[in-house]
């Protein structure tokens, strides 16, 4: 947890929106995409990549919507840094390459982002892959 | 001697296009709110009496020859050529459908003067041998026999005779290096002798020094109307050697929208120099002398009373506040029509259309807008100041059964006088 | 491949100065049409004067009398809204004043895009509406001549393809703005020679009219 | 050539984990500006898409295009892109040179008939023009393209110049250059315009060919719409600005530090179709107008020779001032003329004019 609790009143959005065009409809996009959520429980992905972004828009726009409480780090194809905003069920997903550099930044309003989910296919092998190791410890692991 | 000809006529409608017409043609958009100031479009709902279009001839004359592209037009065979036929169609546009009463010059929203230019265009009407009978006629008596009505002297004697023994005054007559010349109309001597005394009287009260001009004593002027400046010149000629023989100060013009205007405005253009005179609407000098203090009246007329401002001395010659004066001495019950002053409306009588017999039925036509405005005020009686207005008025009135006689401020005036 | 662009190329370039060059030919020659005849002297006493009451009637006869204003509230008030309207989005549009600035170095500022973008549909629907009441009202139906419908269609052609182009209802871009250049071209070639003049002369015979009324005394 | 393992065989093979492929694929889904929902179908496709051979022509160019690809500030997903596609002939970044160069290409074109890509960046001298202005390996463009072209499934015009003629066409266009798409008439052709175009609209389009297998949908200029669909005015941060009226008019004033509107400065963002107001460059790090340059409209035919870039785009390109001033003077002349011809008419007219007199008005009763 780096982010301050929810409660926290230091780290507490602004009362008010935020007053820039580009945020206005991003967060516009969001929070009909939570009703839409808490309507169907399908979840929507917003690439804040391809967005009209004055320079600082997006730093100011990630600093309005705050930190939640879980923040993860998946290492896959270089490192994807997620983090659930302050807003509950939004959460901000960046994928980065090899060398730290930003493929995508994604919005994603769901219970957790699907990057966090262990694949099915992958699951179904698990059993083999523990067993693996299980065997390679009896070999003579630790 | 030589003819009327539609050569003739192009030609006189080419002498009369001047910066201004130049400047209207090119502005005109073809709005139609002319239309909407004239009462002979508005009573007939005919939209061929749309002013602007009663100037085709003329519009067309310029197009042809006095632009670059209607020249190339005409060129082209494009353009249409003003023919005998085409002026002999628009005869009844220019002048049985209009008075020259210039409400729509004040309401074209890019500023034609289009009664400028109806007058004018009545040029080469004339030139061309496409004037009405009626006006024909009342121009060939004005200019043979002094009057448009063919009045002799010796019947304005009978009347001054008339007025001399009813009131004990005496009407001058030719006495020279007086103040005033006063001028007569016609119509006034025929149907409103009582003008002749009442000016006879009020001038009297006043002090004032005037007199008749047996060389000239008619103000009217059938030239101006049928839209001839040869014959109008004529005409103005006779007032001005009249005042210069007698050396008179000023010429005082009747009862009588058109001839102030013919004699105040066009006279001096019509041949061409200023005026060693000044020239005066009767109801100015009256306004003049109650200004001065010089009309002691008492009473006022009790019942209600309305003006009619003649077109050609309100709209056309600024004489609007005047007459209000002069209402407001002697009647205490005035109440002014809707739209009055530079925005009144025409009586439907004016610029000929009563000298012109085949006019009569539009003529008709066009009061009812005057008697659309009466009826809204309901007054008992209308005042008015032109013998032309007044006869279309009681005329008008009588043939809708309106019992609302229309008197003249001069004699009303006159009957407020302080007795001696 | 460039069809469109060439001919946006050529309707901002050799098009553009051939449609000034007309228009001022043609401007200038009708001008001096008119000032060149002059006027008659004037010997008749004068009531009033010329200049003032001349010049107060440009002004003034931008504004109908009440009683014009009754009996034809529609040409009154639609006639006001295009003309203002067309102002507007000729005079107060920032690439508008951009080009005036280029061609003649006065510059003014502008009014921001989405009032300019509601003058100019407030505007075509006037404009639509002048074209319906033209069509049915018996004087003008009756006045109206071949002009009178090339005049409209002129007028309204750099408003529509200006509103297609800037909300890129026709593509390309290229081709939708260079029609709306040659629209605006279309205007000023036939600008001189038809009855749009009055654009400038409207105002010498409105100053003529109050000279005219003004010597006799009279505020027309 | 191993040119049958499909695309997920291919990454999986090269240990790419189920999270890193879908994470491949919602980079793939931004990077061809198609919704973030779109990875599931990315994802599908890929599965199944095969590795397309490509072969890269370069004309009259400048080689800033294959800079900018380079340039990619995406270097894994480039990688990925550019492993699975095989580009069998690009004589910049290939290895060979000079006659296993062409041999490689040759023997490409021979492996691939009928399948492979055909990329194209820089303009060509025209069929009319002298082909030796540009040759390689002593082969002019125009019959290295058609020879190329007759086995190609598509041709990706890359850059302005291969889209539209670009510099080399400016006037008075010595070498008389003409774009791909003025040769081609009987393939598919995708333009990819901008001098250069953006780094990852390249690979995007490349990408959208790799996973779906079939062209992008096109507009008129042949760019695909997904990156040229919007004009870069009608995505440029700077916009509100605009319709504000809120202009920098110079470089240097308060307007222009304050990230007002450059429209003034001559930007062509109006009339610009192009990704860079959203895609940015290097990796998305900013773009002209972010860092204060008004756009130049690269991406749009002729933007060469459009007139100044510093001129608005609604100022024509040249104005005659001497030729109007001319017009109006002859105007004035020939009004003048015609009105005293008129006048002197009327007056002769005058002068022998009779009055006219009531005898004459009589005769017409």
């Amino acid at each position: 947890m780096t982010g301050g609790s929810v409660s926290d009143p230091a780290t507490m959005p602004a009362a008010g929106g935020p007053d820039w065009d580009a945020a206005k409809a991003i967060l516009n996009e969001v929070r009909h995409a939570l009703r839409h959520f808490v309507a169907t429980g399908e979840s929507t992905l917003i690439d804040l990549r391809a967005q009209p972004f004055a320079p600082g828009d997006l730093e100011r726009l990630l600093a309005w919507l705050g930190r939640g409480e879980v923040e993860a780090r998946v290492e896959a194809l270089g490192p994807t840094r997620v983090w659930e905003s302050a807003v509950p069920g939004v959460w901000l997903v960046d994928h980065r390459d090899g060398d730290d550099q930003r493929l995508t930044l994604q919005i994603e309003v769901a219970e957790f982002p699907e990057i966090l989910r262990s694949p099915a296919q992958d699951i179904e092998q698990a059993v083999a892959i523990l067993d693996a190791r299980l065997g390679a410890a009896a070999d003579g692991g630790p | 001697m030589s003819e009327p000809s539609i050569e003739r006529g192009l030609q006189a409608l080419r002498a009369e296009i001047d910066a201004p017409v130049a400047a209207f043609f090119s502005s005109c958009v073809h709005c139609g709110l002319c239309a909407q100031a004239c009462p002979f479009y508005l009573e007939t709902g005919d939209p061929k009496y749309t002013p602007v279009l009663k100037l085709e001839p003329l519009r067309r004359v310029w197009e042809r020859e006095f632009t670059l592209w209607g020249r190339i037009k005409a060129g082209l065979g494009l353009s249409p050529k003003v023919t005998d036929a085409l002026l002999a169609e628009w005869e009844e546009l220019l002048y049985d459908s209009c008075t020259m009463c210039g409400r729509c010059s004040l309401v074209c929203p890019v500023g034609n003067d289009l009664q400028y230019m109806i007058r004018k265009a009545r040029e080469g009407m004339v030139a061309s041998g496409h004037a009405p009978e009626g006006l024909i006629g009342a121009a060939v008596r004005a200019v043979q026999t002094g009057s448009p009505m063919g009045l002799q002297w010796k019947t304005l004697e009978v009347q001054i005779r008339h007025v001399e023994s009813s009131t004990g005054l005496t009407v001058p007559v030719d006495v020279p290096d007086v103040e005033y010349l006063v001028l007569l109309s016609s119509m006034e001597i025929i149907n409103f002798p009582e003008y002749l005394e009442a000016i006879a009287r009020i001038f009297d009260h006043a002090g004032v020094g005037w007199t008749l001009s047996t060389d000239c004593f008619e103000a009217t002027n059938a030239g101006v109307q049928i839209g001839s400046k040869d014959i109008a010149a004529t005409l103005v000629q006779r007032i001005v050697d009249a005042a210069v023989k007698l050396r008179v100060k000023n010429v005082i013009s009747p009862e009588c929208g058109h001839a102030y205007t013919a004699v105040r405005w066009e006279g001096p253009n019509l041949i061409g120099r200023p005026y060693p005179f000044h020239v005066y609407h009767i109801i100015e000098v009256l306004d003049a002398l109650r200004a001065a203090g010089r009309l002691r009246t008492e009473g006022k007329e009790t019942d209600r009373l309305s003006l009619h401002d003649p077109c050609n001395l309100a709209r056309k010659s600024g004489v609007i506040q005047e007459q209000r004066n002069l209402m407001d001495l002697v009647a205490e019950n005035f109440v002014d029509l809707e739209e009055h002053g530079r925005y009144q409306w025409c009586c439907g009588a004016g610029g000929g259309v009563s000298s012109n017999e085949r006019a009569d039925a539009l003529r008709r036509a066009a009061f009812k807008r005057k008697k659309a405005q009466i009826e809204a005020v309901e007054p008992e009686r209308m005042v008015t100041m032109c013998a032309t207005c007044r006869t279309q008025l009681e005329e008008g009135l009588e043939e809708f059964n309106m019992d609302i006689p229309v008197v003249g401020l001069t004699e009303m005036l006159a009957e407020h006088l302080v007795e001696k | 491949m460039s069809d469109p662009m060439a001919f946006l190329l050529w309707v901002k370039g050799p098009m553009f100065n051939w449609a000034l060059a007309i228009f001022a030919l043609g401007t200038l020659a009708r001008l001096l049409e008119i000032f060149l005849l002059g006027r008659r002297p004037n010997y008749a006493e004068p009531r009033g004067g010329e200049w003032g009451p001349g010049l107060r009637t440009v002004l003034t006869r931008s504004v109908a009398d009440p009683g014009t204003f009754q009996r034809a509230p529609f040409d009154v008030l639609v006639g006001w809204i295009w003309h203002v309207g067309f102002l507007i989005a000729l005079l107060l549009f920032i690439p508008h004043i951009e080009l005036i600035q280029a061609l003649i170095g006065l510059g003014w500022p502008g009014l921001p895009n989405p009032v300019v973008d509601a003058a100019t549909a407030v505007t075509l629907v006037a404009l639509v509406a002048t074209l319906i009441h033209r069509l049915r009202h018996p004087v003008k139906r009756h006045l109206s001549t071949a002009e009178d419908y090339l005049i409209w269609t002129v007028t309204f052609l750099p408003l529509i393809t200006g509103y297609l182009a800037y909300h890129r209802l026709i593509g390309p871009y290229p081709l939708a703005l260079g029609l709306h250049i040659l629209a605006a071209e279309i205007f000023l070639i036939v600008l001189p020679f038809t009855k749009l003049t009055h654009i400038f002369t409207a105002f010498i015979a409105r100053w003529y009219n109050g000279a005219i009324f003004g010597r006799k005394g009279v505020q027309s | 050539m191993a040119a049958s393992k499909t695309l997920g065989e291919r990454l999986r093979e090269r240990g790419v984990s189920r999270r890193g492929f879908l994470k491949y694929c919602a980079a793939t889904a931004s990077l061809m500006a198609l919704p973030p929902s779109m990875a599931p179908a990315i994802a599908a496709a890929l599965e199944r898409a095969r590795r397309p051979s490509v072969i890269w022509l370069s004309f009259q160019e400048c080689t800033g295009c294959t800079e900018s690809l380079t340039r990619s500030f995406s270097p894994t997903i480039e990688d990925l892109i550019l492993d699975v596609v095989s580009l069998d002939y690009h004589h910049t970044l290939q290895a060979a040179s000079g006659e296993a160069a062409e041999r490689a290409r040759e023997e490409a074109m021979r492996a691939h008939w009928g399948e492979y890509l055909l990329v194209v960046d820089g303009s060509l001298p025209g069929p009319r023009a002298n082909p030796g202005y540009s040759t390689i390996a002593g082969i002019s463009n125009l019959q290295m393209l058609e020879e190329a072209l007759a086995g190609a499934a598509a041709v990706i015009a890359i850059g302005t110049c291969a889209a539209f003629g670009g510099l080399p066409q400016a006037r008075p266009n010595p070498t008389g250059a003409v774009s791909v798409s003025d040769i081609v008439t009987d393939k598919p052709v995708i333009n990819v315009p901008g001098c250069p175009p953006v780094p990852m609209v390249i690979t995007g389009v490349l990408a959208q060919y790799l996973v779906f297998g079939q062209l992008p949908e096109l507009d008129e200029y042949r760019r695909p719409r997904a990156f040229y669909g919007q004009a870069i005015h009608d995505r440029c941060y700077r916009r509100p600005f605009y319709d504000k009226g809120l202009f920098a008019e110079t470089f240097d004033d308060e307007g222009a530090r304050a990230g007002w509107c450059l429209y003034r400065l001559g930007c062509k963002g109006p009339s610009t179709y192009n990704a860079c107001a959203t895609m940015r460059w290097n990796g998305g790090t900013s773009w002209p107008v972010e860092a204060g340059a008004p756009c130049l409209g690269c991406s749009e035919a002729s933007f060469w020779d459009a007139g100044g870039f510093y001129r608005a785009l609604s100022v024509p390109a040249e104005i005659d001032g001497a030729r109007i001033l001319a017009a109006g003077a002859v105007g004035a002349v020939v009004g003048g003329a015609a009105v005293a011809l008129t006048r002197r008419r009327v007056r002769a007219g005058e002068q022998a004019r009779e009055p006219v007199t009531v005898d004459e008005l009589e005769q017409r009763q």
